[in-house]
């Protein structure tokens, strides 16, 4: 993909990135344990944790009660013990009540004490948005993370970068919250057999294009892809898409370069749009690019507004590529008009588009498990 | 419990009655909605209550209409049991607008506040404070109302438990606390997550009292909840229930999962034989409350009205684009 | 203050006016109530509910045990059982640990459930800043509760503010996120004496302008001010300032109307930078008012750190009317160029401005109570 | 208390005096940090625990350099009880560039890892669950430190004590609560915030023995201390110790406060005839392990080095700008 080497080994799917990645980093360091509700499980989050459980056992893959914040403090105790422990999260919706410990804690206790301590811990948040999730199970909280200084917040879009990241994020000193998406876990991609760690604060680019900056993060990079697709071919607008990667720390001179050269910048994002990551993108790119900016920016995330069940909602509720397709076309061919706020986008155009690009990533329809 | 039972003097037969015709409906909807989910028209997840039901009903059963009611992600049972419609909530399921929460919330999200079952959260222990707001409410309104709140065994893990049991305590508010224990949460048993299997000791140093029952006789669930009732309206506090009982099906999902490993099938049968459904029956009709006849009846009645129900969910139109926007601000 | 009618009424401090909005909604109406640690306590956080508590005694004021997350779910019980509850956190920092509650439940009650219910809870945030709060002190973590759909953020800079929106936040059937900076305490400002309520969602220009806009709220609207007049006094910059006064709902008119006439937009927020309320404000108007910029958008904010307790680090760390007056140069002298990041304007310099601005404010150090 | 101690017999001389020393050091520094604080040059809120300071001497006592000690808001005794610089703890307070913290951390948050003291959080009871975090640490690492977290009594009533000692029961880690009941959180007491004061008894729904002593009694302490110590390197799990005791001056700074009303003056007055640095020494002196001589020795050369402590932070310069982005990431 776009400037990363493209290694040539097998494909493997992204859930089994991850498990990779789990089992290669216990097996080059004995302090890295993993530790959640249901890891051990028969179901091992999605399969994420069943190898590692396999090979390493109940000592080093563990069980938690329901008890977020604790045990989200027992981390923390465990990292400055010199351990480095991965906690993982079913649904990133469970973390609001981990809220002080990330928070209060993790994130403030390496510069509180004037540096005299360090808090590797890797906290892995699922996005659970499928199958009528709802408002307590759907939610994409990346911005809240990214807010809080001391926290990094990585969210890897695909196989190869997802396993080199949570490497990378097991292996470095800071409290790491790793957002993944649920909807990437059966998207597979090729990933080298072997450990490697990806730089955390490095974005890529994934397709070149000269007209419009797309810059996605996660899930949204997929979108981002589909509507570069569909409008080169049937407009010839050539579209540049960025994959963020990491939220924190954001690699700005990536997206700076990027719009320098194409002028316009669409923020691609799985949240919330009102003081969503999307606007720390728009606000980096308003005051550090405002002179090449040939276009208002626009924003493609969810309304402010909580994840519904029922299947018709659902579909208005997510924006997909053909809310991206519609913001570019909207700076692209008239720079400066209002753009439609995407919940107003018509549920039948929306469908007909999806259909036409589902050929193009392995999506489909999320069936379980719950 | 086959014996005669003197507990079933002190309960009115119609009480009996109806509680019989209830537990036989939340179980008729259990057994139903798990053989139609596989059609896919469900698009949420369902947790069942299947085998756990006598604990909805008997603690029902004690409550008024304005007393309130509260769940988790497991609570058709109690949305039922308070009095919740059920083509309604077969609606809601489906994610129609006629759905008691508009095709909103879904399964993990029922709520009739008409009849006082205020809400189901699907954050674990995420409604016992709230539920204990609700007390704190009565008490500040001079009512005598009393609120209930619904969990399972890991709802105990959440400091949020322990917490509110604090403040009810300190302030005697009449909240019932009620643990439907059914030794698992998602794969994982209760040991794996606790020291010991005592969740009814857990209010004690709190002060506040707690009791253990069968979760699968609904007689002795009755009588527990009574007392814990009756107290709570004197104005005497908190009262803690665990009910031991066990869920039947997967933890999410229609399907039965022995097969997962997390559990045996010994284990499962043993506690089917102990159906808590059967056993009420049996009760009933040793001690002639019920007859033969009546249980049929009963139990084609509901059938059709759980039929009905079904009906009116898929014919119900979705909820439109514009619902979406509707309840914001 | 701008467009509102200036009450020729007594002038009272910012903490005697939330006083008299306590008082005033209790008296109208009966199921109101206080709740929170140290509500009924001699000092009655900072004064604010001596005089409810004086009034109404115990059973509408009451103090509760150390338990933020149970306590907020108990007031959501009883909004929903129809009281209407005010709880007081006399420090946002707090509320980590009752995002659940107020995330996942209070926020979400009224949409989930398809509307059938209101949860019509104020919850007071005090923010901490002064004497060394240091960093789990000191937090000003409005942008967190912005970006969750159903909480409404209300963040008042004067006491006829906040008294009018105290008493409508109370009046409201929506959970409030009352945000209070607690350096407002001791400015006085005139306040009529009877009850009333003001629109939340709507702003105010406080100062009129044609050359920039400086969007602010809270404290920072202080800064922004004593900005204003100093450009004014010495170079001639004609700076409209905008007291956003809650931050969702946002008064994006407001927001867009005055950068649509000035050009130019600054950003003056009293939270973190990196993901925060200046981001919101700077992307609405890089995506809704794009074609009326005349120069890049500035955001003046805390540096993405956690606060510092020295004295001397304390004065670098926190941006005043100096780093506005630094925004507001940069793009209206010379439009475009690369700013400053402000934890590198230098001390002191700051300090010079802030003696030579004292005057304008009543601002004095705070020395207690903690 | 004034007669013979039976336990001084098993106490080793030198450990002792050893705590006597400590004792009188920790006393010294807040009765110091309270007249120089009205200087307005200690520019963070300071809790002070003159009149709780045999806790910290006590329990730290029983513990290697290597074990963890965390701490809370009001940190300074056990900072020092744990071999924390006092010059650098002083220096911490005046905001210097020499302090524990290099002046970030200010008053609520020392640290000395190199000794074992892992921190202090102003987040009441943030440092419960990562004490325990410790403690699990040491048993995947097979060794036998132990953990040890001091708070107030209001950290009981937040959950995550509870949900903490679940865990720590439930995988028998070695980590010791140790709660200093003073009374009062801030202005409110005890029986405002807690149905009834029996802090030691709340972890015994979750197997957590909990034993309740005398806060003042610096003899009970340790011995308390000594067996929960013991129990932990021999891996039987946490304990829970109790130490009722009583804060002299006000919540936050230097002041007393029996004037505000919250609590009298009578209160107060009997808590200070209760002493602990008097009742050890009286201990120390009647058994004949500290002489007349002795005391003033050690007076005399903890004032001397708080004077130095003083003038080291007052002289030590502020952390430059650059300091304040050196620890990010
Ligand atoms: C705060 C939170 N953490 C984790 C989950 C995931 N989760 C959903 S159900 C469940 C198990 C609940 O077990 P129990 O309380 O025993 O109820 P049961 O399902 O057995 O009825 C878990 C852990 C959740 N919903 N909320
Ligand atoms: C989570 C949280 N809530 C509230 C506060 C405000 N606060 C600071 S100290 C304190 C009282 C603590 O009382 P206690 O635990 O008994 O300790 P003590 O001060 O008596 O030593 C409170 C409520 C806080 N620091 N953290
Ligand atoms: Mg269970
Ligand atoms: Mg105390």
């Amino acid at each position: 993909m776009g400037k990363d080497k493209k290694p040539k080994e097998r494909e493997i799917k992204y859930w089994q990135a991850i498990s990779e990645a789990h089992v290669q980093s216990m097996e080059r360091n004995e302090r890295v344990f993993i530790m959640g509700i249901g890891v051990d499980d028969p179901k091992g989050i999605f399969g994420t944790t069943l190898e590692a459980y396999k090979k390493f056992g109940k000592k080093r893959v563990f069980d938690t009660p329901v008890a977020e914040n604790t045990m989200t403090g027992c981390a923390i105790g465990a990292a400055l013990a010199g351990m480095r422990p991965v906690m993982v999260h079913a649904r990133n919706d469970f973390m609001y009540y981990c809220m002080d410990q990330l928070c209060n804690h993790a994130a403030k206790w390496h510069h509180m004490f004037g540096g005299l301590m360090t808090v590797p811990i890797t906290v892995r948040a699922i996005v659970g948005r499928g199958w009528g999730q709802g408002s307590q199970h759907s939610q994409s909280l990346q911005a809240l993370f990214s807010h809080v200084p001391g926290l990094k917040v990585v969210m890897p879009s695909t196989p190869y970068s997802v396993k080199g990241l949570l490497m990378a994020s097991i292996e470095g000193d800071s409290p790491v919250i790793f957002v993944e998406h649920r909807r990437l876990y059966d998207y597979a991609g090729p990933v080298p057999e072997g450990p490697y760690t990806l730089p955390i604060g490095k974005g890529a680019v994934v397709r070149m294009g000269k007209d419009a900056t797309v810059a996605a993060i996660s899930y949204a990079v997929w979108d981002a892809i589909k509507a570069a697709v569909a409008l080169k071919e049937e407009g010839g607008i050539d579209v540049e898409v960025i994959d963020l990667r990491s939220l924190k720390p954001l690699d700005e001179e990536l997206i700076l370069n990027s719009v320098k050269k194409t002028g316009r910048l669409v923020v691609a994002d799985t949240g919330w749009k009102s003081y969503g990551a999307s606007a720390e993108i728009s606000a980096l790119v308003a005051e550090k690019a405002f002179e090449y900016l040939k276009a208002p920016i626009q924003r493609v995330a969810l309304p402010d507004i909580s994840a519904p069940t029922s299947v018709t909602l659902e579909k208005v509720f997510y924006p997909g590529a053909m809310d991206i397709i519609s913001a570019v076309r909207q700076i692209v061919q008239k720079g400066g008009e209002k753009s439609v706020p995407l919940f107003e986008s018509s549920l039948t155009a929306k469908t007909v588009y999806e259909r036409e690009f589902s050929s193009l990533a392995q999506e489909k329809e999320f069936l379980g498990p719950f | 419990m086959k014996k005669k039972d003197p507990s079933l003097k002190s309960i009115p037969a119609n009480v009996l009655r109806d509680m019989y015709y209830m537990i036989v409906k939340i179980r008729k909807e259990g057994e139903r909605i798990a053989e139609l989910y596989p059609e896919q028209e469900m698009r949420c997840p369902i947790h069942l209550s299947i085998g756990q039901e006598a604990v909805a009903v008997g603690v029902c059963a004690n409550l008024r209409k304005d007393d309130y009611v509260f769940s988790s992600h497991r609570c058709h049972a109690h949305y039922l049991a308070k009095g919740g419609e059920l083509r309604r909530l077969v609606a809601e399921l489906y994610g129609k607008k006629t759905g008691c929460a508009g095709g909103v919330g879904g399964s993990m999200h029922l709520a009739a506040p008409e009849v006082g079952f205020m809400g189901a959260s699907s954050i674990v222990a995420g409604t016992i404070p709230i539920a204990m707001g609700t007390a704190l409410a009565s008490v500040m309104q001079g009512s005598d109302r009393v609120s209930v709140t619904f969990f399972g065994d890991a709802a105990v893990e959440e400091g949020t438990f322990h917490e509110t049991l604090n403040f009810a305590s300190l302030k005697s508010l009449p909240v019932i606390f009620v643990c439907e224990n059914n030794l698992y949460a998602t794969h994982s048993h209760l040991l794996a997550r606790q020291p010991t299997n005592n969740i009814f000791e857990r209010g004690e140093s709190h002060r506040v009292p707690g009791v253990c029952v069968d979760g699968n006789d609904l007689l002795a669930i009755y009588q527990a909840a009574k007392e814990a009732v009756d107290r709570c309206r004197r104005g005497q506090g908190p009262f803690l229930i665990e009910c031991k009982t066990y869920r039947w099906r997967e933890h999410v999902g229609p399907y039965y999962d022995y097969d997962l490993g997390y559990r045996s099938k010994e284990e499962l049968e043993k506690w089917m034989a102990r159906c808590p459904v059967s056993i009420y029956e049996k009760v009933l009709l040793e001690n002639g409350i019920l007859s033969r006849k009546d249980v049929s009846t009963i139990a084609k009645e509901v059938g059709e009205k759980m039929e009905e129900a079904v009906r009116f969910a898929k014919e119900s139109p979705f909820p439109d684009e514009a619902e979406l926007l509707k309840d914001v601000y």
